[in-house]
């Protein structure tokens, strides 16, 4: 058993790290939130292209650079710590794991190949409104159309969909559900803003044709959006844990400076002990994330119960920190001006993204041993 | 021991949503219905409502202008108002300052403030916290300065909630540095057009631009506006906080929150194609949050017989407080928690529906209620000292 | 609205609570548990019904004080707040209340007066093994036979059974659920130690004969029942009170004596502030623990709901008033020589009897208004 | 990064697990089947067992009859001991004591102490807490005053747990009153059939005989008994908490709990008819525990990686104390639950299934854990200024 990272790995959480606080700090996030933009810039993300971030995940094969999903999270640990605001979750968790796992080489050259460069992005258009976190329950139809397909339906709080070059949409058909790559220029969207400064879009498949050689045929469709929903999951928790550790700290700094009846707050005891029970959760957090991102590549039941293990962590463990950093900031705490709210904003997304609590406490107590 | 409202006090209940419901202008309807933030010219619309039925200040005595309610008319009042998501009157003229003035102050100054109160001709706004004297108020910097028939207050308070829209702030100032930090203080009352003051409004968690920052730069405040003796602001203030407490009970905030969660439990539907609702689980926790607010609205009740009988409240009700902020906010967690990933869109009226459009900034605003009005931890170490006798450190 | 005790009841409250003080001490209860005998005595029930303790909650048309529910719980609370340890939980409620409910006046002048003045006591013979709370699921059966009835099963957890002098029975007939009145002479029982330090029987009715007398037929067996454990469940809230406020304070005097870093551990703000919290927690079952007295003798499914609000404080609130109380007191808290883990045990037992957490959530999520 | 363990370490866990199979007496498997108290007599009995294999001190250097394990070995034989239900080793002596007598004791002291506690030959207790020195360790007040070639100890000592079974104590004592408490502190072996010692055994809320107080009036021990410098004990103190805290992770007692909890679900029924472990409440709540669970054990692979490496467990292994001491008392809590009115039993077997048998009892007990070896309060405390740095009032 070994938890240690590798001296590739080090650096790359190192690079990474060092890119969030020189390059990407809450001040950027902050401005490119509130701007009329995509709430990103393509500049960034070609640069993380460039440094292999976006293709560390993905085999040499299709072009990736041979890693493992740990690398993935790893970058998104290191981006949640500064809230960087780059599609990597939708982009190359969601939409990249699924035409990765879906598509055949050609469709790895032409659609993959490219994002993993920086040059576009890849949203994943599987959720619908009025439908919890089920991927298998989908409205949107394709039917066969000649040597081709027509796709017609919505899809909504599409991560990033608003500034995505391709879709890769979940549809139901004849033959059951299939994915296909579909150009956003073929698709009506509007932009969603969400709580936590990024955006999302609703997306309208108007009859939409595309060719069979938009379809992802590789493995059935049901399978990849189960083992690409398992990975995102797994990315939130990643992304979940460098947003508490830097909650957990950034609450620790305030009480060691901030001075209240003459003493540093940091000396009360009741405030010592909820600071002490949130490193308590960060920490259960870190242990069950290295399980839940070693096991997202894997097959099998246990895959999906330390997947799951792992949300409830950072639903209840990684909740716990954001609320109380909050409340130990008192009043500054509840002010858009403080940083500390930014956090609190997207630790709600990470939790809810990919199944929240209940989802994945029903789906480990289906699958749990009677004994 | 008789739990029950009094067939008059039904009556009153009647009356009371009976003109709610015929008297609330459609446009507050309509953002009643989708528990929707309220604009404070809506507010003070609302306030003139009440005002014009005499309403609008169950709890001042009929020499006042109250309307000499009993505890139970009031609480019934209060109870009502926050079941049909009235906008919730701004209580820094009517509830904080208004009482002190009764109680403080000279004839003039009662005769000069409280009618203007009264009608919303005047609102109001409060200056107590500042960046270094938040849970430690009595640390308070901001400086009144005697030049004779004046004083010069230079200082900032913040949190001045709605200070943007006041035409007064009532404030905590150092009128003297000498002996204990609390034995310097005055209660000074400063119109917000004097020259030198200034609000810098900042928006909350929730982006309703509720907070403020107001800066005082050589402020000139004629004495006769110094509420209370000079150096004896802070008997003023405990006189306050006790009030503040009994405010936050939030049980009708807490009873339309949870209404508010089954309808979306209604709405929303889980993998199996039911609404949540009618799922055990998620119906389960509608049911825990419903059953504490019944015990929370009890201890309520409790308190509400104990003023009926003209009792003041004492520190005990800081329970209130604690409990009600927590209620509050859990209540919030379950919306957006049934909510799923509706519960990401922000101020967005087509992404999600109307009536849910408010509440993930609902949630986020929330988060202040065990913060303000002396935060939770505050009012723990109050009962830990004064109900429970605990020794000090 | 009025919170307030009549007199009469203030006075109640304060007999019964300088009674525990003076003459039915935690020493008293702690060498009744450690005896051999049955773990409380006929004297002092002799003494309660004298008083006129046992009779208050009952009307003056069955030789009742003509109190109400409200008394009884008044007397419970006082209980409670010693460990007082005679049955008056199993008698007078659960079988003093199924007898008034259910019986005429032949059998109230039987059975129901000579307990009501501490001759005798009752026991509600209703739970069995392997069945959870609910009193509906019954395999004793009874059947008729000449013009009388054959009454054949198995009890269990028969609360003070080893001691009663007569059952009320639930058994199944072919016309539906009935409740008799069987001699416990006629009756095989086992008694059972538990856990709280009081007993329990064990009942086998082996063909036991009774004659049509013995049925309680003024109301339908299971309506007496659903009322009857309505007032078993409020009556474990009134005495959870009493234990709950007695943990809390012999807690809060602990702090305030206790020394350790050469101060009293009552000045440590985390354990403040957990005092604190329990303090909360036992208003709070206060406040709902009058609203289930109140309207435990009403009609309707308000009745049911106020009572399972209350046993949700009790498993909640008054469970953490039990653990912390534990806690609070370190390491002499888990020796069975200090008193606080005798309350922490009874706690267990009235969270549990006449219906648990789980059991009173579910009914009212049943009950529950959907809007 | 890789979470499996070796070939040879799954081997090795094959190895044990037969060997406990085919090595555990008959009436030792009947009570860990069902959860039961073990008497020590029936420990020692283990404990020779485990002697024999060379497996009863497998965290003890090869020099003095350890098995030369590897952490992960060590780990384990430690985890399939757990799951299996063997009877918990007295620590006392093998895990306490021993590594001191190693470390600080002269050679005489080791070849006179070491084989017999490997071996079981003798058996040993803990001397540390006093009535008034719970938490505040320091504030002991056990005196051993200087006679020539012995010291005459008086004294009394708390918590002494097994004492009665015990040959030897090891105890903290005064032998200075001058300078900080910490320093007047010696650590001392004393033999238990001394002239003056005293044991009174105390039942546990548990009902089971494992606390004792222990008294010393005028007990005669040989200086030669000291351990470590005169005046120097508080160190042997502290390098001992250290280790007690990576006893308490508890993962083996808490899945084993977990099983029962699944085994008790699995044969109470709900009003429906059905298995509890059908019911989606009470197999959400048993996932939930497994879920937590899962986190608690990775976390401490992660501390058993790092004593891998080399590391000495710093104080961040508080944590396993915190979180494994929960997730006990959290299982415990599960499985009275699912009880239901059998969790009211109290010691009897005829009353419920023998597997039920030990639930309250363990329950009861199993209080302790949140506070023995360093509460809770204090391993927060402990986090509060090592790890998180926060400044002391």
């Amino acid at each position: 058993m070994d938890f240690d990272l590798s001296d590739d790995q080090k650096m790359l959480a190192k690079t990474v790290g060092d890119f969030g606080k020189k390059e990407s700090t809450l001040e950027r996030f902050r401005k490119l939130r509130d701007a009329d933009g995509p709430g990103w810039d393509k500049a960034t993300w070609k640069k993380m292209g460039e440094l292999g971030w976006l293709s560390i995940p993905f085999p040499e094969e299709v072009g990736g650079l041979g890693g493992s999903f740990v690398d993935a999270g790893i970058v998104l640990e290191q981006l949640g710590k500064t809230l960087v605001p780059e599609p990597y979750l939708s982009s190359v968790v969601l939409g990249g794991h699924a035409l990765w796992l879906g598509g055949a080489s050609a469709q790895h050259e032409k659609f993959l190949a490219p994002m993993m460069e920086g040059d576009t992005t890849l949203s994943l258009a599987f959720t619908e409104r009025g439908v919890r976190f089920d991927a298998r329950c989908c409205t949107t139809t394709a039917r066969r159309d000649g040597d081709g397909w027509v796709i017609a339906g919505e899809k909504s709080f599409v991560l990033d969909g608003h500034s995505a070059d391709h879709f890769v949409v979940a549809a139901m058909s004849d033959e059951g559900m299939q994915l296909f790559v579909v150009d956003a220029a073929d698709t009506a969207r509007k932009t969603v803003r969400l709580m936590d400064g990024h955006r999302a879009a609703h997306v309208t498949l108007a009859d939409v044709r595309v060719g069979e050689d938009r379809r992802l045929s590789a493995r059935p469709a049901t399978e990849v959006l189960e083992r690409v929903l398992d990975f995102g999951a797994a990315a939130t928790v990643a992304e979940g844990l460098g947003v508490a550790f830097a909650m957990l700290w950034m609450t620790v700094e305030y009480l060691k400076t901030r001075e209240q009846f003459d003493v540093k707050i940091g000396t009360f005891q009741a405030l010592q002990h909820r600071a002490v029970d949130m490193f308590v959760e960060v920490e259960l957090l870190k242990s069950i994330h290295t399980e839940s991102a070693v096991r997202a590549s894997e097959d099998g039941e246990e895959r999906a119960r330390a997947v799951s293990a792992a949300k409830l962590q950072l639903a209840q463990g990684g909740q716990l920190v954001s609320r109380q950093a909050v409340q130990l900031h008192g009043g500054v705490g509840v002010t858009d001006e403080h940083d500390i709210g930014l956090y609190f904003k997207r630790m709600h997304s990470l939790v809810t993204l990919c199944g929240d609590e209940a989802t994945h406490v029903a789906r480990y107590a289906a699958s749990m041993d009677a004994t | 021991m008789d739990l029950s409202f009094s067939p008059e006090e039904e009556a009153f209940r009647q009356e009371v949503r009976t003109w709610i419901a015929e008297n609330m202008p459609p446009h507050l309807k309509a953002k009643a219905e989708h528990a929707a933030y309220f604009e404070m010219p809506e507010v003070m619309e609302w306030h003139k409502l009440l005002y014009a039925k005499g309403w609008v200040a169950p709890h001042w005595p009929k020499e006042f202008g109250g309307p000499g309610f009993s505890a139970t008319q009031r609480f019934i009042l209060g109870e009502e108002l926050e079941l049909a998501g009235a906008p919730p009157l701004s209580p820094f003229g009517l509830v904080m300052v208004a009482p002190l003035i009764m109680r403080f102050g000279n004839d003039a100054q009662r005769a000069r403030f409280l009618p203007k109160i009264l009608s919303g001709e005047e609102v109001w706004c409060q200056g107590y916290s500042e960046p270094n004297a938040g849970s430690d108020l009595a640390s308070l910097r901001t400086m009144a300065v005697d030049a004779g028939d004046h004083f010069v207050v230079t200082g900032q308070k913040t949190w001045t909630t709605y200070a943007q829209y006041a035409d007064w702030i009532f404030c905590l100032v150092r009128t003297s540095t000498e002996g204990k930090k609390q034995q310097g203080i005055s209660f000074l009352l400063v119109e917000m057009n004097t020259p030198g003051v200034e609000v810098k409004p900042m928006q909350t968690l929730g982006d309703t631009p509720a907070f403020c920052d107001t800066f005082f730069d050589n402020a000139k405040v004629p004495k006769e506006n110094l509420l209370g003796p000079l150096n004896g602001g802070w008997n003023l203030a405990k006189a306050l906080l006790g009030h503040e407490r009994t405010l936050v009970a939030a049980v009708g905030q807490t009873r339309r929150n949870l209404r508010l969660a089954k309808r979306l439990a209604a709405h929303h539907r889980g993998a199996d194609g039911k609404p949540l609702i009618e799922d055990p689980h998620f119906r389960g926790k509608l049911a825990r949050l419903e059953m504490r607010l019944r015990a929370h609205q009890m201890t309520n009740y409790r308190a509400l017989a104990e003023q009926q009988k003209g009792h003041h409240p004492g520190p005990e009700s800081s329970i209130l407080k604690l409990v009600g902020s927590m209620l509050v906010q859990e209540a919030d967690e379950l919306c957006m928690e049934i909510m799923g990933q509706s519960s990401l869109a922000w101020h967005d009226d087509e992404a999600v529906e109307p009536f849910e459009r408010w509440v993930p900034p609902t949630f986020c605003y929330d988060r202040a209620t065990t913060i303000y009005a002396g935060s939770n931890e505050i009012q723990k170490n109050i009962l830990a000292k004064l109900i429970l006798g605990l020794p000090s450190a």
